[in-house]
């Protein structure tokens, strides 16, 4: 009962957000039924179709994870996309400096690298950065907040266009192969890589992009229930989201809180790095992001800040993501920004009915934020 | 996304076409790749679709939207496609691909290039001819190596008219909004202008309207002439603002596309390098009733025979890309 | 160095703050009658492209930049419907309408003229260059008599600050905040269609390149405060402005990089509000939706 | 003037008022008393329009009338001061007390009329206060008088006045009542809502008595009695006096020196210079009105003031703590039970067994292995809890926010109680908590005074204060003023001690 009960608003609004999506595509002169068939069939058919919405559901996870665990602390991170950005930007570097000798653009092999490390460490190492370097991008915006104030959402925005424009300069004027007119870095070493599932499942072609870091997507939603239900840590930071006078009140540290939670938020956002450069592009590759980062805030809203609410929502914004393009391409005037749409109407049909919950706490750092 | 979901008559050749981040109507480099297609589409026996992608990670899933229903051909507009569209090439080798502004070695993929730099070369001159301040400027969308190609073949023109030159170069951003800010692109002209500028280079996109919005601010003087102008880029921009812009430096991909569209239809397609330069008219400078007055007769005579040296090969133009 | 700091910076500057302060005066009628206004840049959007696109069908910018304003109150009357009848949280509600407003105008612009990335071109004459200018820094005067000598303005304070005490004394909180909020979307409109007819000529994809945000950051800076909120956004436009000099020019024998200077804004943006936001305070009910007990 | 018919409140399942009638007559002081949570407020706030009624109608003036908002009610001459008072601390006198009435027209807002008006008003009924001052820098008492204003600048004629005492010391209340009559002179309506008997019988012209949501009585004040009011509000005799034998006092447990804490905003409040000792076995009350410094000083002991702020000396079992954070004092054995129990006590969403652990739930026993909850531990220790200290309903696994204030507090004191404490800080153990509640919550602390632990309490009930405490401290202004044996002293007494006035004058 309590699950039906926590199932029905998400499935509601999405349902609302496809009727109100039907009426624009009605209106601007598009049968809604086509459309929709189109976006969701392409996203249903079996490997291509479901191989991709899984591939796309991947970094939607991870980002949603993010979102979801500040929430949890009370902030709203709107930085994934940055963390996202500079963490993939090292993972990438860090595996080319360590990966050996690679072929390049042009066919050529080329050595960029210190040391060429086998993937048993690489990989790890790889991964480890992306963490790392994605937690720390994060946890600046907590420290502003905690220590001087600044609100999160405004410095997490602003850390985005500086993360965007500080890894495309390193890409652009050290790490990209020389005439390749590309900006995107020069490749990882292959011990870098990680498998594709092509590889475990049958029946599903090379060509589908899912790899393993959908595994550790799955991986990442379990411990990440069990940090936040079944840790100290996990209560320190729930119980600031929920109260945070309250949680002082019972000697826990506001202020590390906040950053702790940035911290693990960024480190999220930064897995999405492993799914895109040891996974996909195999590369650093620039604006590589369709803003994950932004669609997380709506995957996490919409699976109520809980690690299975993220996997289902995840799994329907990838979904909508597959669908967008044969949307664009096969329809006479809808366009694939119609899924943009989509997104932000769940989000505000989600919204509404999460503050009439009470969802964030009567007195969650959220509503006392200064912006 | 032009195609009716109706009428899909498998007689004819599917063509998809997948745009570069700017869109189609950026009246430039999309729209003249925009023109051809289109173009093709009406002269011969063609179902016409396309996708906007917006962003560069849409851009393998419109490939492979066209190439999961069988389209003939698919092409790709900008340099960023071409490793995606390797990839999709090497699933798909039955179907032919055709990149523009891009390279690849498969057998399936025409690759189709063009000489910028020479192009450039000619409107540097051009510019320089025209210039009374002796200060040029530049605009970029990207400060990447193919804006790069245009930027150096600019100034090595400008320079062999007047080695005194000075080029302003300015870059509207660091990512893919960067072809889509034409607030940026009118501010950097306004500035250039500002610092003396008086002939500016676009190619920039959306962004170098605005430039041209700065130029015709900039106003006429006493007898009817520009004060400043602006070179166009890809299509002929001469007619955006009649008067106010110099040339443009045309790159003909409207007729690169529209010749591979008709290679398939006559099951011509070749795979390889498809070069645009100066002797095929790929590239150029665009000369129509809107700028005629413009440019005098003896600036036009030795602009050409520049044109003709470089095809001759007794004028290297730098090709920034290939540094 | 010194032929940078002409008077074409000035103008460059003005220019510059113009969408800037007309968003941010925005976001402080709303903000100041407590309503988190996160969304200003989905609000500019809406105007920028409204305009864009009524000016090119009408052929007349008074009309188009009317059209601007409707489509920002239209699109503030979600953010106001969603945060104060149905009480949403007001940042989760504002992020939900900038996501939005990316697709709305790309997936209409795509129905009507055939390219989801820009719209048509406006000719010159059918541009308003100015008149958002001016409209923006005379709104500065009139936004500090209206908040602080009329009626209304002492209304609207009193319900940012303490809503059961407005309602108490009669004042109906939810009407007030709705008339903020509708004119944050009116101002923020204006903004937005500056950039698209007044700045330049077209509306192209997400063309306010998060000026909303910075406008935010700026009424911040301002401690909610039409004078220095002004002083705010001329100081952003002015660093804007100095970057577009700076491009080019070489510091030592090397040229900056072109990133350094294009985030120049966004790190003094973090900076003023780790630094110098210090005792700064908000609306205290800023993000609160009024729940009255029935 | 006012009749209120057949009145009916439901909040969700609380029948907060069932079906209320209440006349007022014209000219006169009406009381109404009442336990806390007998529906009171409730009634007043649907005649205000703050509150729609379930059911009933309102008749002002003889006729039925529709109150839907505070506007209309303020539009047929009813004005209201709220328990909490209803005043923008930012704004001045003026601007509060025009808001929403403004003169002038639309486009300009006339202050200066406005203040004009406000001083004649002021004259005729004795307000004195200055229309340019800040809110936020009045007194209390002060506020008051602006709340009063605000309702007469309005034409109010009937003012409802809800617990307009509560935060007022006996002498401000004499100085409030000679105001009231004024009032009635004039020929405004008066409705005082209280559950201070002795204030009803010296004010009031009718009484109308609540309990449990209903109307169990309306009388002439000149005919009645206190027993009898108390008889009716609380349905049986009462018994206010807390049982307890003399304190055992021990070894000193807490030694505050000199503390003085900074408020960052806010002008004069704070604490300044304030020494004194807590010994184990012994209750030591702080009596004061309502923000004179007692929140800085319980939060500053508890620590949760940031040292920057603060200043002297804490000493606590002869070590100096004055720089220990909140878990350290905690781990010391120093618990405190909050003052507003939904900001600091509780995570309302939370359910029982986590806030059962709010404060130890770092270690043992919520934490076995590091740093993994042990969740089975917890709930059983959480199930004992609720055993102990009676919390209804008796299930850890709803949310704190399900249960009432009551319940709600037995559960932070259970919390606290288990730590367990060699200091108790406490503040307003009882507040907005039902009579049983109350009793258990007096004998809890007695017990565990006899425990020997030394016990901290302030609250703004001074029945309370002196009923429990072994000693007593006033505090004005962030200052002890005075230490007074509870025995000895009376409530009039502490009451000018509390508004200033010299131990000196007392003797
Ligand atoms: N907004 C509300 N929501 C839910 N319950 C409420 C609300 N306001 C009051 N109640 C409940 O209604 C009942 C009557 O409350 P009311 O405040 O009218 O009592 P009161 O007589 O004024 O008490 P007090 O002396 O404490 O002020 C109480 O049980 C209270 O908890
Ligand atoms: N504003 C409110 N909203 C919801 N429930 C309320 C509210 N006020 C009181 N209640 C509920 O009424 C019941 C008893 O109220 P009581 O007055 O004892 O609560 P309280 O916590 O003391 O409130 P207050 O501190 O406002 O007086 C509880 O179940 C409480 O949760
Ligand atoms: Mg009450
Ligand atoms: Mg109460």
């Amino acid at each position: 009962m309590k699950l039906l009960r926590e199932l029905l608003f998400p499935l509601v609004a999405v349902a609302a957000a496809f009727v109100v999506g039907g009426i624009v595509v009605l209106l601007i002169g598009d049968d809604p039924i086509y459309t929709y068939k189109l976006l969701i069939g392409s996203a249903l058919s079996w490997p291509d179709g479901i191989g991709r919405t899984l591939f796309y559901a991947t970094p939607l996870i991870f980002t949603g994870l993010a979102v979801a665990v500040a929430f949890r602390c009370g902030l709203l991170n709107i930085g994934a996309e940055g963390q996202l950005y500079v963490a993939a930007f090292a993972t990438a570097w860090v595996s080319i400096k360590l990966g050996g000798t690679v072929v390049d653009v042009f066919g050529t092999p080329v050595n960029y690298s210190w040391a060429s490390l086998p993937a048993v460490l690489l990989v790890p190492l790889a991964i480890l950065t992306a963490i790392v370097v994605g937690g720390a991008w994060g946890a600046i915006a907590g420290y502003l907040k905690a220590y001087f104030g600044a609100h999160e959402v405004i410095t997490t925005i602003m850390l985005n266009f500086i993360a965007v424009a500080l890894v495309s300069y390193f890409t652009q004027y050290h790490y990209k192969v020389p005439g390749d007119p590309i900006l995107q870095t020069a490749p990882i070493g292959a011990a870098a890589h990680i498998p594709r599932l092509s590889a475990f499942i049958p029946g599903l072609p090379e060509s589908i992009p899912l790899n393993v870091a959908f595994i550790l997507a799955l991986l990442a939603c379990a411990l990440v229930y069990v940090f936040l239900w079944r840790t100290k840590w996990g209560y320190e930071i729930r119980a600031t989201g929920a109260n945070p006078t309250a949680a002082e009140y019972g000697g826990i540290s506001i202020r590390k809180q906040i950053v702790l939670a940035m911290a693990v938020s960024g480190g999220l956002a930064g897995m999405v790095g492993v799914n895109e450069v040891l996974g996909y592009h195999h590369r650093y590759y620039d604006s590589f992001s369709e803003n994950y980062g932004f669609t997380g805030i709506a995957v996490a809203l919409l699976g109520r800040n809980h690690p299975v609410g993220i996997i289902f929502s995840a799994l329907l914004f990838g979904m909508l993501q597959r669908g967008a393009i044969p949307v664009d391409a096969f329809t006479e005037h809808v366009s694939k920004d119609l899924v943009q749409v989509l997104q932000a109407i769940v989000i505000l049909f989600v919204a509404a009915e999460a503050a009439f919950r009470g969802s964030f706490g009567r007195f969650g750092l959220l509503k006392r934020s200064k912006v | 996304n032009r195609g009716t979901q109706t009428a899909d008559d498998k007689s004819k050749v599917h063509v998809g076409i997948v745009f570069d981040i700017g869109g189609k109507d950026d009246r430039s480099f999309n729209a003249a790749a925009w023109e051809g297609v289109k173009r093709a589409a009406k002269d011969l026996p063609i179902v016409l679709r396309d996708v906007e992608p917006g962003s560069p990670t849409n851009i393998e899933p419109a490939m492979r939207a066209f190439a999961e229903r069988g389209y003939d051909l698919i092409i790709g507009v900008g340099f960023a496609q071409a490793p995606i569209m390797e990839v999709v090439a090497k699933d798909y080798p039955n179907i032919n691909f055709a990149i523009v502004d891009g390279v690849s070695q498969l057998p399936n993929v025409a690759s189709l290039v063009f000489k910028e730099h020479q192009g450039s070369y000619l409107v540097g001159m051009l510019a320089a001819r025209t210039s009374k301040t002796g200060t040029l400027g530049f605009i970029g969308g990207m400060d990447i190596p193919l804006i790069h190609r245009f930027e150096t073949g600019y100034e090595e023109g400008a320079k062999a008219v007047n080695p005194q030159i000075r080029v302003i170069q300015n870059f509207v951003g660091v990512n893919d909004s960067a072809w889509n800010n034409p607030g940026k692109g009118k501010e950097l002209a306004l500035s250039q202008i500002g610092r003396g500028a008086d002939v500016i280079f676009t190619a920039a996109g959306n962004s170098g309207l605005g430039a041209f919005d700065a130029v015709e601010q900039a106003g006429r003087d006493e007898q009817g002439h520009a004060r400043r102008f602006v070179i166009g880029v890809d299509s002929n921009q001469n007619g955006v603002k009649p008067g106010f812009v110099l040339t443009s430096m045309v790159k003909r991909v409207d007729n690169a596309v529209y010749n591979i569209a008709q290679d398939v239809v006559n099951h011509q397609f070749k795979g390889g390098f498809h070069v645009f330069g100066l002797e095929t008219d790929g590239v150029g400078y665009s000369l129509d009733e809107n700028n005629q007055t413009l440019i005098p007769p003896d600036v036009l005579k030795d602009v050409d025979a520049a044109k003709q040296k470089i095809i001759a090969g007794q004028i290297q133009v730098t090709d920034a890309m290939a540094k | 160095m010194n032929e940078i700091f002409k008077l074409s910076l000035i103008f460059s500057t003005i220019r510059l703050s113009t969408p800037l302060l007309l968003a941010a005066l925005g976001g402080l009628y709303s903000e100041r009658a407590g309503v988190i206004n996160i969304a200003l840049e989905g609000l500019m959007l809406a105007g920028a492209f409204t305009a864009a696109a009524v000016t090119h069908y009408a052929g007349n910018p008074w009309i188009g930049l009317l059209a601007g304003i409707l489509a920002g109150m239209a699109v503030a009357s979600i953010h106001a419907v969603a945060c104060i009848r149905y009480k949403a949280d007001q940042v989760v509600s504002g992020t939900a309408i900038n996501i939005l407003m990316i697709g709305v105008p790309a997936l209409l612009s795509g129905a009507f003229f055939l390219s989801s990335g820009s719209t048509p071109q406006i000719p010159k004459d059918n541009l308003i260059p100015w008149t958002p200018v001016v409209i923006a820094f005379l709104l500065v005067p009139l936004t500090w008599y209206v908040l602080y000598r009329t009626p209304f303005g002492l209304r609207l304070r009193a319900v940012g600050e303490n809503p059961g005490a407005a309602d108490a004394a009669g004042v109906s909180v939810n009407g007030m905040r709705y008339a903020a909020v509708l004119l944050s979307g009116a101002l923020a409109g204006i903004g937005g269609a500056y950039l698209s007819i007044g700045q330049s000529s077209l509306f192209t994809r997400n063309m306010t390149s998060g000026r909303g945000f910075i406008a935010l950051a700026a009424l911040i800076f301002g401690k909610w405060r039409p004078v220095q909120t002004m002083l705010a956004c001329l100081l952003f436009g002015f660093t804007e402005a100095i970057s577009i000099q700076l491009q080019g020019v070489k510091v030592g024998g090397e040229e900056i990089p072109n990133q350094f200077i294009q985030i120049i804004p966004y790190v003094l943006t973090i900076v003023v509000l780790a630094g110098f936001i210090g005792q700064a305070r908000a609306p205290r009910a800023l993000g609160m939706p009024y729940q009255k007990e029935r | 003037m006012l009749e209120l018919r057949e009145i009916t409140k439901r909040f969700g399942d609380v029948l907060a008022n069932d079906r209320v009638s209440v006349v007022v007559e014209p000219g006169t002081i009406h009381a109404i008393v009442g336990e806390n949570g007998a529906g009171k407020s409730t009634a007043m706030r649907i005649a205000y329009g703050f509150y729609t009624a379930d059911g009933g109608e309102i008749v002002v003036d003889g006729e039925v009338r529709k109150i839907a908002t505070p506007h209309d009610a303020i539009a047929l001459g009813i004005g209201m001061v709220h328990q909490h008072f209803m005043l923008v601390d930012t704004m001045t006198v003026a601007e509060n007390i025009v808001l929403g009435a403004e003169p002038g027209s639309a486009a300009t807002l006339d202050l200066q009329k406005a203040a004009r008006e406000i001083g004649a008003l002021s004259d005729e009924f004795k307000l004195s206060v200055d229309p340019e001052a800040m809110v936020e820098n009045l007194s209390v008492g002060q506020q008051q008088r602006v709340e009063l204003l605000k309702a007469l600048y309005r034409h109010a004629r009937l003012l409802i006045l809800d617990e307009p005492t509560a935060v007022l010391t006996p002498q401000e209340v004499e100085e409030f009542f000679i105001i009231l009559r004024r009032m009635r002179e004039q020929g405004k309506t008066v409705v005082i809502i209280t559950h201070k008997l002795s204030e009803v019988l010296a004010i009031s012209d009718e009484v109308t008595v609540m309990r449990d949501g209903r109307v169990v009585g309306r009388v002439k004040t000149s005919e009645t009695n206190a027993a009898e009011l108390a008889r009716m509000m609380v349905g049986r005799d009462v018994l206010l006096r807390v049982e307890k034998p003399d304190a055992r006092a021990g070894r000193t447990v807490l030694s505050v020196k000199r503390l003085t804490v900074v408020v960052r905003s806010g002008g004069e409040r704070g604490l300044r210079d304030v020494s004194f000792d807590v010994r184990a076995g012994e209750i030591v009350g702080i009596a004061g009105v309502e923000g004179n410094g007692q929140t800085e000083l319980v939060e500053a002991l508890a620590g949760l003031v940031h040292a920057s702020q603060t200043s002297g000396a804490i000493e606590f079992e002869g070590r100096d703590i004055t720089r220990t954070d909140a878990r350290t004092r905690h781990e010391l054995g120093i618990a405190h039970i909050p003052e507003d129990r939904h900001r600091r006590g509780l995570l309302l969403d939370f359910d029982l067994s986590e806030n059962s652990i709010l404060g130890v739930h770092y270690r043992e026993p919520a934490v076995s292995r590091s740093p993994m909850l042990d969740t089975a531990a917890i709930r059983v220790r959480a199930l004992e809890l609720i055993k102990d200290f009676d919390v209804r309903p008796a299930n850890p696994d709803l949310p704190a926010r399900a249960l009432s204030g009551g319940n709600q507090q037995k559960l932070i004191i259970g919390r606290e109680f288990g730590l367990p404490p060699k200091l108790l800080l406490v503040s307003q153990p009882t507040r907005g908590v039902d009579i049983g509640a109350i009793e258990f919550i007096h004998r809890k602390l007695v017990g565990l005074r006899d425990e020997g632990c030394a016990i901290l309490l302030v609250s703004a009930e001074l029945e309370e204060v002196t009923a429990l405490s072994d000693r007593l401290l006033v505090i004005h202004h962030g200052r002890i003023v005075a230490e007074v044996d509870p025995k000895q002293t009376t409530n009039e007494e502490i009451g000018l001690l509390m508004t200033g006035g010299s131990k000196a004058n007392v003797e």
